[in-house]
């Protein structure tokens, strides 16, 4: 169990895992749920444990589309999400692990793609 | 005549000048005057939640502090722009330590608290204007259209932020339609997620977002789908297979008032 | 404004609104003005004085007057309209009984301040455009104003009147004082520090009772100190008895329903700083279980008659900055 | 205060306890044998809102040299709301005497409830000791008390 | 001048061993007052009570102090035994020299010291005592109860059981409450209205009750054996006394489309109206929102058809006056308002619906005459799902932070009786965890699952989509499986929290009893006093003191009568004589004290005082009720001027015993 990346993760996220009740709401409302590999109540239950390395490692932080779903239903104000963001915070900053890179915009624009696509892909996934 | 500081973004200005464009003419037809800072910064584009970190609210601080500055409430159309800068209002004005954090970074000679009030255009149509009033005013009532309003994410959520409207039945959008003369569908995916964030990394989950967004529309008896967020009418249009037109409601509303052709000819 | 007052209070008595005045009247020395009831206009010509000596909180006395019958008339400085409140909500006042006109409030003056400038002999003292003007028997002095004003005026906490039926003068706002700044001071100092401060300070009561006397606050039927029954009777000044009791136990009694009016230290003539205790129970209040104004009106609850579940411990005052 | 045979000075410590949760796990740490100091003398109370500030007071006045309030679990008072009014009299109190410069460990609130037998005893040692570090209390003492 | 007798116990061994007994009476002897100074075996035993009367006696004395065990155990045997020797059972003292002394220390030296001061401040305390009377206040021999469901029924039939005469006062034009509109109850699944409608006709018929329906609490003023109660009879606009209930107005009004409440709305009834078929009272009620007559002066069907003349359309709110001993409130339950909800589609679909709308769904006398028909098309349903906790166990201001108790078991019976009438249906329900304590409830839970074949879903749903076909698409986690599951069911069930009725605020602050956060009202104890609110004389019963399933609510309402027969059988109320009371010549009238007392016993009067130049004043002073006073004692500590002091713990008492132990 990795404390200081919990406490970190804690932090950023402003969130208080241990008030979840393993009701699963989160994973029940989730949009991204079949694309995850981890899904948002494992999200929760994983950082409650200090097991986040695994999370850091997984595509399922970049499968989340911050929809605040389960931000708004979650019965005991969790804010999966805001964990999710954290821990994905967490791995974009460590050296190298931008999630994109500039190099890569040009292929992926089209004609009709609006700026905030890009400008948040980059808030989202670098450093 | 009442003024507001028009927030246009990054993306009106670019791919999505109609929502722009018909959010000023029919202002203009409302008696709304609009009225643009002649500098503002990109809002960020995502509000980033580390809620400890304040560089990332930092442009949207200082559009906040503008706006306060000319002592007129902010206005928005673009969903992105609305949700990231009431975000970071909200934050703002209940977390003492960010504030402090960021007036220290703005170096401003009043430090801003989160005086602002914020209206997304919708929120302007129904609190300022009144959807009452506004029906009044339309000359081309678009009577007998099944229009389907399409939220998305950003829009409502989170609620506590937005409070805008109820995030799971919200009325907003449906009030606009029948204020135009348009009949509301009421659809249980009107609240869910296109795959905004993901359309530049992965067409299939955008897809299937889209594809499920559009279908329960379909499904629901739509003739057409109107949202406020560029990004939502992108993905909706390219990432789906269903052919339901998508509009901004600013150019249904345009069309209402009879001053779309007008602002087309600009 | 006095000639005002004394207009205004003359037509109340013509119409029957009133059948006294509590006022202020003139002292043999133009500073030692006290408070007094007035039942006819000749009176008040004579007698009425409202100036920059006149800073007696008159709410008090009113808890005597209104137990008779008739209505009085008074004049109430802003920072005396929160007494009164205080007093109106303890029933100690029967504010049918009142008709309150609100004045302006100081800064006024002390004149141990004067004289702590080794002026003596003082004849009469004038403002002119804040300098003091003071005649004396060796001749005339002069002071700015501002070096002269009262200790309880040095950090007015409010300009606004809470309570009255009508105004002579304007209105003022609550304002941001800076009255905790001594005992954020004396907070800050070692324990050893704040016992010699305070008992060097509290040494010095000769037990006159002149606090417990001019206190809004303190107006029981029988004070506790002078009731046998109460185990704590006592009534003059014997060895370390004010130290320990008398100071903490009279502000423990008024805490949550001191107005914080600063009579007690006015009055003092040893000068002790009496009112710290009660800013600093104010003080706690505020911190530890929400911004509590007495006075501010007559329906909000006593933070001591009252409580939530999730109030802060005991502890807390252990925990509080390490030594 | 007293001194014993090795000069070790002896505080003496006044413990209010509430009739209904404190005092009966007072009596429990007594049924299971739990030591503390004979330097602890209790008084019993209804319930710990009974206990007047003049009373502490009183108690340093005439030579205690630290006093202890027990009462039940805020939410389990007897009475229903008594120890809560007592959190916010005694909060405001101590904060007082140390605001006067009276040692801050002289004085505490502890929630005993009658279950607690092991915490009363373990709770009666650990501020004897805490007093005991003090030394006698000078500063709230009435000199004419004091004992020769 | 005092005279005070010392007996220093032994305890066999118990204190003898560790404290030097001897040592301590003799020290004990030479304090002020005490003329005798005893130590004895065992004090409590028969021989050492003698010992106590005979010195009572023999000294003629007016205290007693008992060095011995701790006042928990034997103070009362030892009041008793002055009692029988003439002497005022409050002039004894107990020093507690066991428990809290030779139990918890070693050394005899330093032991005995210690007894010995303890002994000291029980003489010094005994010096100061008073003797006390307990006071004695006269009961009401009559009960209300607040609140006409199966708690208030049970607990009135109970109390009219006993010989009481009892009054039901219920805010619906019938009694019978929820469980009215329950089908069947669990676990055994017998049918509700089979024991609760002999219920509701035993309280028509038994004299002793009186039902005052369609009427609500205005205000309550008194304490405990003696409360003054206003009732508001609301105005039904039909004479009780003459409507005979033969419903041939309801068949008559013109106005049909009321949307019937019985049946959650499900269906309609008339302005005119008897709720249900079995109604107690079986009087029609005029509902004005909606009677033309009322509304427009138009119409008076109703009227012209009533043989007996029992509409009155000027009827008018009333108020009545009654005097009661003891009142058992029992005001239940609603299900809370699920409007924040939403992603469930409540108010987009029919086919989603609350709990206790399939219980009518399913009930005979329901919209559907018992046939299970979705509410969009009256299809059979082939696939329901049922959510829990929906509001319950919530952080946020949506829901409710406990657990509503009831849905797990209730959700267990409706997919087992749905199984089992319809076996073609799918009954999924996703739970996110099953709490059946109860006797017989989990082995009911678990029959539902094995016997039944309904499917147990670890998880929760996140999205209900109504579709055009008329299904429901429900998005949903598996938790268990690990994956997001979709199903298209017909109907979706909610599991609403449940919430006190919003009646109850109100009424708590005319009993001053008190609630919690959640208004549900708080017990005096929950282990000690469970069905007695703090203030006495007012009990509690079902669902109105926290979530409650049936078996437990009859328990409880049982309970509650017990307590309040134990209360209408004294003719008078002893009360407990240490109690506060105000010294009026020091009274401020400030109402501190008033504020903190949580029992409401303090009250404040006028009175008339002569001064000592011979005129009168009238002041305001404190009085407190001793028979509701329990003595706590945070109004002497509130009392600024010192004026309130407490009996057997006087201020000077205290003072006494903490100079004692100072010295």
């Amino acid at each position: 169990m990795n404390n200081s990346l919990k406490d970190w993760v804690d932090i950023t996220s402003g969130v208080n895992v241990r008030k979840c009740m393993r009701c699963g709401k989160c994973s029940a409302t989730c949009p991204s749920y079949d694309e995850m590999e981890y899904h948002p109540h494992q999200f929760v239950y994983m950082v409650e444990k200090g097991d986040i390395e695994p999370l850091m490692k997984s595509d399922s932080l970049y499968r989340c589309l911050t929809c605040f779903a389960c931000i708004e239903r979650c019965p005991r104000n969790v804010e999966p999400a805001k964990v999710v963001e954290a821990v994905r915070l967490a791995a974009v900053r460590k050296q190298g692990n931008n999630h994109l890179i500039p190099d890569q915009i040009p292929a992926m624009l089209d004609d009709a793609l609006p700026q905030q696509a890009i400008v948040m892909a980059f808030r989202k996934y670098t450093k | 005549m009442e003024t507001f500081t028009y927030y246009p973004g990054c993306t009106l200005r670019t791919k999505a000048k109609e929502l722009d464009r018909y959010a000023r003419a029919s202002a203009e037809a409302l008696g709304i005057c609009l009225e643009e800072p002649a500098e503002w910064q990109c809002c960020g584009g995502a509000y980033t939640i580390a809620a400890n970190e304040p560089a990332t609210k930092l442009s949207a601080v200082r559009t906040l502090n503008a706006a306060k500055e000319l002592g007129r409430p902010l206005i928005t159309v673009c969903s992105a722009c609305h949700n990231v800068i009431k975000q970071t209002n909200y934050d703002i004005s209940r977390n003492e330590a960010m504030q402090t954090k960021v007036n220290n970074y703005l170096g401003l000679e009043v430090p801003y608290r989160g005086e602002t009030k914020i209206y997304h255009y919708l929120e302007m149509l129904r609190d300022v204007v009144g959807f009452d009033k506004l029906a009044d005013k339309v000359v081309n009532p678009l009577t007998g259209k099944k229009i389907a309003a399409y939220y998305g994410c950003l829009l409502l959520r989170p609620s506590k932020a937005m409070a805008m409207d109820n995030p799971e039945n919200p009325t907003i959008m449906e009030d606009f339609i029948s204020a135009v003369g348009g009949t509301p569908v009421i659809w249980a995916q009107r609240n869910e997620c296109c795959g905004g964030y993901i359309t530049m990394e992965d067409k299939s989950q955008a897809a299937k977002r889209s594809n499920a967004v559009m279908n329960n529309a379909e499904d629901m008896g739509a003739e057409m789908i109107i949202t406020a967020c560029p990004l939502c009418l992108y993905n909706l249009e390219k990432n789906s297979d269903s052919e339901l037109p998508v509009f901004y409601f600013t150019e249904l509303l345009a069309e209402a008032l009879g001053v779309k052709e007008a602002a087309d000819n600009e | 404004m006095q000639e005002a007052m004394i207009k205004r209070a003359k037509e109340l008595l013509a119409d029957g609104t009133v059948d006294r005045v509590m006022g202020w009247k003139k002292g043999e020395f133009s500073y030692d003005h006290t408070p007094a009831v007035f039942t006819s206009a000749q009176e008040l010509d004579e007698n009425f004085v409202c100036d920059d000596f006149t800073s007696a909180n008159l709410s008090k006395y009113l808890v005597k007057e209104t137990v008779r019958d008739g209505k009085i008339l008074a004049f109430l400085k802003p920072c005396d309209t929160y007494s009164f409140n205080q007093l109106v909500k303890e029933y100690r006042i029967d504010r049918e009984k009142v008709y309150v006109i609100g004045i302006p409030g100081g800064p006024k003056l002390d004149i141990e301040k004067i004289r702590a400038k080794g002026i003596t002999g003082i004849l009469n003292i004038r403002n002119e455009n804040y300098t003091l003007k003071i005649e004396t028997i060796y001749g005339v002095s002069e002071m700015p104003f501002y070096e002269a004003i009262g200790v309880k005026c040095e950090s007015c906490k409010s300009k606004k009147h809470v309570v009255y039926d009508e105004l002579i003068g304007e209105d003022g706002e609550v304002l941001d004082s800076n009255r905790f700044d001594m005992v954020e001071k004396l907070e800050n100092m070692t324990s050893q520090e704040r016992y010699d401060f305070w008992r060097s300070e509290l040494s010095k009561c000769i037990r006159c009772n002149a606090c417990r006397t001019v206190c809004p606050a303190c107006t029981c039927e029988k004070c506790v100190f002078e009731n046998p029954d109460s185990g704590i009777e006592n009534k003059a000044a014997a060895d370390s008895f004010e130290e320990n009791m008398f100071h903490i136990i009279r502000a423990f009694h008024v805490a949550g329903r001191c107005t914080d009016c600063g009579e007690c230290s006015r009055v003092c003539p040893e000068n002790i700083p009496l009112h710290l205790l009660n800013r600093k129970f104010i003080k706690d209040i505020n911190s530890l279980y929400g911004t509590y104004q007495a006075g501010e009106n007559t329906t909000d609850k006593a933070p001591l008659n009252e409580y939530k579940m999730d109030d802060c411990e005991a502890s807390i005052v252990h925990e509080r900055g390490a030594e | 205060m007293q001194v014993n045979n090795n000069n070790e000075f002896q505080p003496l410590i006044v413990a209010f306890c509430c009739n209904w949760c404190s005092y009966a796990g007072a009596d429990l740490s007594g049924t299971n044998r739990l030591n503390y100091p004979t330097n602890v003398k209790i008084i019993r109370v209804p319930c710990s809102c009974r206990v007047n500030p003049m009373f502490i007071l009183r108690a340093f006045q005439r030579g205690a040299d630290g006093v202890i309030l027990c009462g039940c679990h805020p939410g389990d008072c007897h009475y229903t709301s008594g120890n809560y009014f007592t959190r916010r009299r005694m909060t405001l109190l101590f904060s007082m005497l140390d605001f006067l410069g009276i040692e801050r460990d002289r004085t505490r609130v502890e929630w005993v409830s009658a279950a607690e037998g092991a915490k009363f005893a373990a709770t009666m040692n650990e501020f004897t000791e805490a007093v005991r570090k003090l030394g006698p209390n000078r500063r709230l003492e009435d000199l004419r008390c004091r004992k020769q | 001048m005092q005279r005070i007798g010392v007996f220093v116990c032994h305890c066999g061994t118990n204190i003898a061993a560790t404290v030097d007994v001897k040592a301590v009476a003799e020290a004990l002897g030479h304090e002020p007052g005490v003329v005798i100074s005893q130590d004895y075996q065992y004090m409590c035993s028969e021989s050492g009570q003698y010992l106590i009367k005979d010195a009572v006696k023999e000294h003629s004395l007016t205290g007693i102090v008992v060095c011995s065990c701790s006042p928990r155990m034997h103070e009362n045997t030892f009041r008793k035994a002055a009692a029988a020797a003439g002497l005022n059972p409050y002039l004894v003292e107990i020093a507690n020299i066991r428990e809290q002394c030779s139990w918890i220390h070693k050394e005899i030296a330093t032991a005995t010291e210690k007894a010995i001061i303890l002994g000291r401040a029980a003489v010094a305390k005994v010096h100061l005592n008073a003797p006390l009377t307990a006071g004695e206040s006269p009961v009401v021999k009559r009960a209300l109860v607040i609140g006409g469901g199966i708690a208030g029924i049970q607990t009135a039939l109970d109390i009219a059981e006993a010989g009481f005469e009892v009054d039901i006062v219920e805010k619906e034009p019938t009694i019978g409450g929820k469980m009215a509109q329950i089908d069947k109850t669990f676990p055994t699944l017998d049918c509700a209205a089979c024991i609760l409608t002999p219920k509701m006709v035993e309280c028509a018929q038994n004299d002793k009750i009186t039902i005052h329906s369609f009427s609500e609490i205005a205000d309550v003023k008194g304490f405990v054996g003696n409360f003054t109660v206003t009732i508001k009879k609301k105005a039904r606009f039909v004479d009780e006394t003459k409507c005979t209930g033969c419903g041939l107005c309801t068949e008559k009004c013109p106005m049909k489309k009321v949307p019937n409440e019985f049946n959650m709305g499900l269906d309609n009834r008339t302005a005119v109206y008897i709720p249900f078929a079995q109604a107690v009272p079986k009087v029609a009620a005029i509902d004005p929102d909606y009677c033309l007559m009322l509304k427009n002066g138009k119409c008076g069907v109703c009227s012209k058809v009533c043989s007996v003349g029992a509409i009155d359309y000027k009827q008018t709110d009333k108020f009545v006056e009654e005097k009661y001993g003891a009142i058992v409130v029992a005001t239940g339950f609603n299900p809370i308002k699920i409007d924040k909800y939403e992603e469930f589609a409540y108010n987009q679909s029919p086919d989603v619906v609350t709990s206790l709308e399939l219980e009518r769904l399913m009930n005979a006398a329901g919209p559907n005459g018992g046939t299970l028909l979705r509410p969009s098309d009256k299809k059979h349903p082939h696939t329901i799902v049922f959510v829990q906790c929906v509001g319950s166990r919530c952080d946020d201001e949506n829901g409710k932070p406990y657990c509503s108790k009831i849905c797990c078991m209730y959700t267990a019976k409706h997919a087992m009786l749905i199984r089992e009438k319809y076996p073609d249906t799918e009954v999924y329900v996703f739970y996110i965890d099953v709490r059946t304590p109860g006797k017989n409830f989990d082995e009911f839970y678990r029959r539902a699952v094995e016997q039944y074949g309904v499917h147990y879903i670890k998880g929760m749903v996140g999205k209900v989509t109504p579709k055009s076909d008329g299904k429901l698409d429900v998005q949903a986690a598996d938790l268990l499986a690990n994956e997001q599951l979709h199903i298209d069911a017909d109907m979706v069930v909610l599991a609403a929290a449940i919430e006190p009725d919003k009646s109850a605020r109100p009424l708590a602050t005319m009993l001053t009893t008190q609630m919690d956060t959640n208004d549900f009202f708080t017990e005096a104890h929950p282990k000690l006093r469970p069905v007695e609110s703090a203030t006495a004389g007012i009990f509690l019963s079902g669902a109105c003191q926290g979530p409650k399933d049936i078996p437990e609510t009859v328990a409880q309402a049982s309970a509650a009568a017990a307590k309040a027969i134990g209360l209408l059988c004294k003719n008078s109320i002893t009360c407990n004589p240490c109690v506060a009371s105000s010294d009026e010549l020091m009274c401020n009238g400030c109402s501190s004290c008033e504020k903190v007392c949580p029992y409401g016993a303090i009250t404040y009067i006028d009175k008339e005082f002569r001064m000592p130049d011979k005129t009168t004043r009238i002041r305001r002073v404190a009085s407190v009720n001793p028979a509701v006073c329990q003595g706590c004692g945070a109004c002497t500590v509130a009392c600024p001027s010192g004026a309130m002091d407490l009996s057997g713990f006087s201020n000077s008492q205290i003072m006494a015993e903490v100079d004692a132990i100072c010295k």
